[in-house]
């Protein structure tokens, strides 16, 4: 396996930017989907939803020093708002969750199952995980795309046909956004949508545990 | 009209006793009230339930009151953050006990307990471990996870503003959990930033009416220090 | 039964107005409950809550005509505000209602029974019937206080062993005050508290379903 | 950025189709979106299940939607009225239907439509012919009733002022069910008694978020007759 090929951490950010359609509703989460904010093109006007009751969030600001503790991002880094931002208590920033008011989720992850099911809040054999607002979201959201190496960092598939990682919910993912792929979630099974740079179909299904659909509109680039 | 306000965050948490559930607001630093968190661990109570998203922040408040042994058991979202090196180390010792519960449940948990509801349906958590012991019930052919009312023997609340009957409001993001915690306890104490006169919030403003208060105190955290990652 | 003798509504309305104290937050209901509203102190500060999400209720406006729609008491009557008032969403009013808060309610009734049960909300045989608040409010409030003439118009009376009309809420009733007796509901069964002038122990019994406890600081005046 | 404002209450309500539940804000006259449901009836839509706490006031409203036959189920807690003469003689008449509810439990199965539960546990109505055919669940040895969400296809609400994002303030006590409805709708409908410009409000200050609206118009409804009893 070739590890030098694949998409780049920005590329991978800039598909999961295109992804966000304007006026969408969005949750980002913590870790590597915080890396698309730079993506979204500033004229794309986008709601973000951060669970500590933030609608309309903002860019992260340059210098944390300037930053004021009543005004922190999920991750608890200093944000700005947009015009037209409010503030609403925990509860109800979670009634936008399971609501059904978020357009989409951007969530990291362990494992991802054919059927959709999640895994990225606690390590196998652990006794402590932390899942914060991730099973709320992965419930709740419209559409759960989750950004994540293909392969662990000793070479296992992510993608698998039964998580061997505790749950964070199931049947919930819609997109998976890897370094070497994109592959959607659908009834019919998982379907593979675009190949990075240098990846063939073949080295794809290698790394990938179920059997991937062919997308009659395959894009490789 | 009943006096509310005392003198420092010492008497406001002065009725605070030992094995006592207390409801701390506060998103990492974000309305969390530090003031009447340092009062608590000057008391030296013992054996607390702390519920909090997080389980502390350095060894500053919530990772002060561990450190110092006034808790238990904590019951959070988010116990792992690299911050909560404290509570960590007290864990890995076996010496506090904890009750990992999805964000979104935890906030309604509290607000369940606030509205005196007996429990609520959701989805969140089914077909995880957090549903382990729990009932399932199904509604119109659909399954829930039944998730039952949390409620604090004390809630300890930051505010921006307060009025003398006790309404308060909050700065930007440190509203969070506080306004829900402050409808969930027997007695909810209260650190504001500043106190106006009575009038002087539009009603259409208050977030918290001041029905819910029993004592609050003064001290200024609006200028607190930047915040840090973690 | 001489009707003649008794409370008149004046000297009800006082006594509900004595049972509550400063600082309590308060519930009124509509009809005769609101008749208390003039006697008590306007320096003895009390909260009262309407159901439409106003805490810190003030008097009604003596010239209706002057009022705003948009400020309207559970009654549907233009209203004032006291000084530090605030205004809540419906949800978040029975928050404030089934979560304990409220010190006392006065409520109107048909029939209270001896364990406390209370029927107000719809006539026997009815079709429909309009509870409001009043389950809510039955079920939340600390203290259920009951304003009601003893007897039915046909002289029948209205504290019962069980209730024959339909329920509003089990076992809530804290005290009833009527024109013709105040009877607390304790775990030991109705306790006669005081007597109407003119009214003899054997008058109030004989028009009271279940057997009344005497209370040993019972008042006649 | 959506362009969430229309012309007037007909563009407003123009996707409000025949059998619609409709969430109507208000209580009493206070916050009821009159110009909203005036429109509907110059739709002539048919057959809709509308929820609000009363049945109508006099022939304007919700009376006039009742009276002019839109109305197939209404769904409240307080049908009887003397206001509600109209309701009264349909529903005598044997042309409507009607489910009443306890006016907290109405409030909160919206909320918890708008909240993405399953249900929630109550005490209010136990013991009562509210809980006929409910399930009761007993947690921790006290019983409860199981009550169901309630949501809308649309909520039609009464708002004071709203900026460009669909940002909503309420006028005192018109506040009411309003902010709960447009959490529970599909598509929520706002009049409006002014607009302001995007930021003009306090994000502190908002009541119900935008991203809940779908359209707006303007209609000044603050220069309202006076209160008539009811």
């Amino acid at each position: 396996m070739k590890t030098s090929i694949g998409y780049t951490k920005e590329q991978m950010a800039q598909h999961v930017a295109d992804e966000l359609q304007e006026d969408w509703v969005v949750n980002v989460g913590i870790g590597l989907p915080l890396t698309i904010l730079p993506y979204v093109p500033v004229d794309k006007d986008i709601i973000f939803h951060s669970e500590n009751g933030i609608i309309g969030m903002g860019p992260e600001l340059a210098d944390p020093a300037q930053g004021d503790n009543d005004l922190l991002s999920a991750g608890k880094r200093p944000v700005s708002l947009i015009p037209g931002a409010s503030f609403v208590n925990h509860a109800d920033s979670f009634v936008v969750v399971r609501g059904g008011r978020l357009d989409a989720t951007i969530l990291g992850a362990y494992q991802v199952a054919e059927n959709g099911d999640l895994a990225n809040w606690k390590l196998p054999g652990k006794r402590l995980g932390s899942m914060g607002g991730a099973m709320d979201i992965a419930v709740g959201a419209k559409r759960v795309l989750i950004m994540m190496t293909h392969v662990t960092s000793d070479g296992r598939p992510k993608i698998v046909k039964t998580l061997s990682y505790p749950a964070t919910a199931r049947n919930c993912v819609t997109k998976i956004f890897t370094d070497r792929a994109i592959i959607s979630v659908t009834q019919r099974g998982l379907v593979l949508e675009r190949l990075a740079p240098g990846s063939s179909v073949e080295d794809v299904q290698a790394m990938t545990e179920p059997a991937l659909i062919i997308s009659e509109k395959l894009k490789s680039s | 009209m009943k006096n509310k306000r005392v003198a420092n965050p010492a008497e406001a948490v002065s009725g605070v006793f030992d094995g006592a559930t207390v409801l701390i607001g506060g998103f990492g630093l974000g309305g969390l009230p530090e003031a009447l968190l340092d009062a608590l661990c000057d008391r030296k109570v013992r054996g607390l339930t702390i519920v909090n998203n997080n389980s502390g922040h350095g060894e500053t408040g919530i990772g002060r009151l561990i450190g110092e042994g006034c808790v238990a058991k904590v019951i959070c979202s988010f116990p792992t953050s690299k911050a909560a090196y404290v509570f960590k180390e007290w864990f890995e010792a076996g010496k506090i006990e904890v009750e990992v519960v999805p964000q979104g449940t935890l906030a309604e948990r509290i607000r369940c307990g606030g509205a005196g509801l007996g429990g609520f349906l959701t989805r969140t958590g089914l077909g995880t471990e957090i549903a382990e012991n729990k009932k399932v019930v199904a509604v119109n052919g659909r399954e829930y996870l039944l998730e039952q009312p949390l409620r604090g023997d004390f809630a300890l609340v930051e505010a921006d503003l307060v009025d003398p009957r006790g309404n308060l409001t909050y700065r930007m993001a440190a509203r969070n959990f506080n306004p829900v915690m402050a409808t969930a306890a027997d007695q909810v104490l209260v650190q504001a930033n500043r106190e106006v006169g009575l009038g002087d919030i539009d009603p259409a403003v208050v977030i918290t009416p001041g029905l819910f208060v029993d004592r609050y105190c003064i001290v200024d955290s609006v200028a607190k220090t930047p915040a840090r990652a973690g």
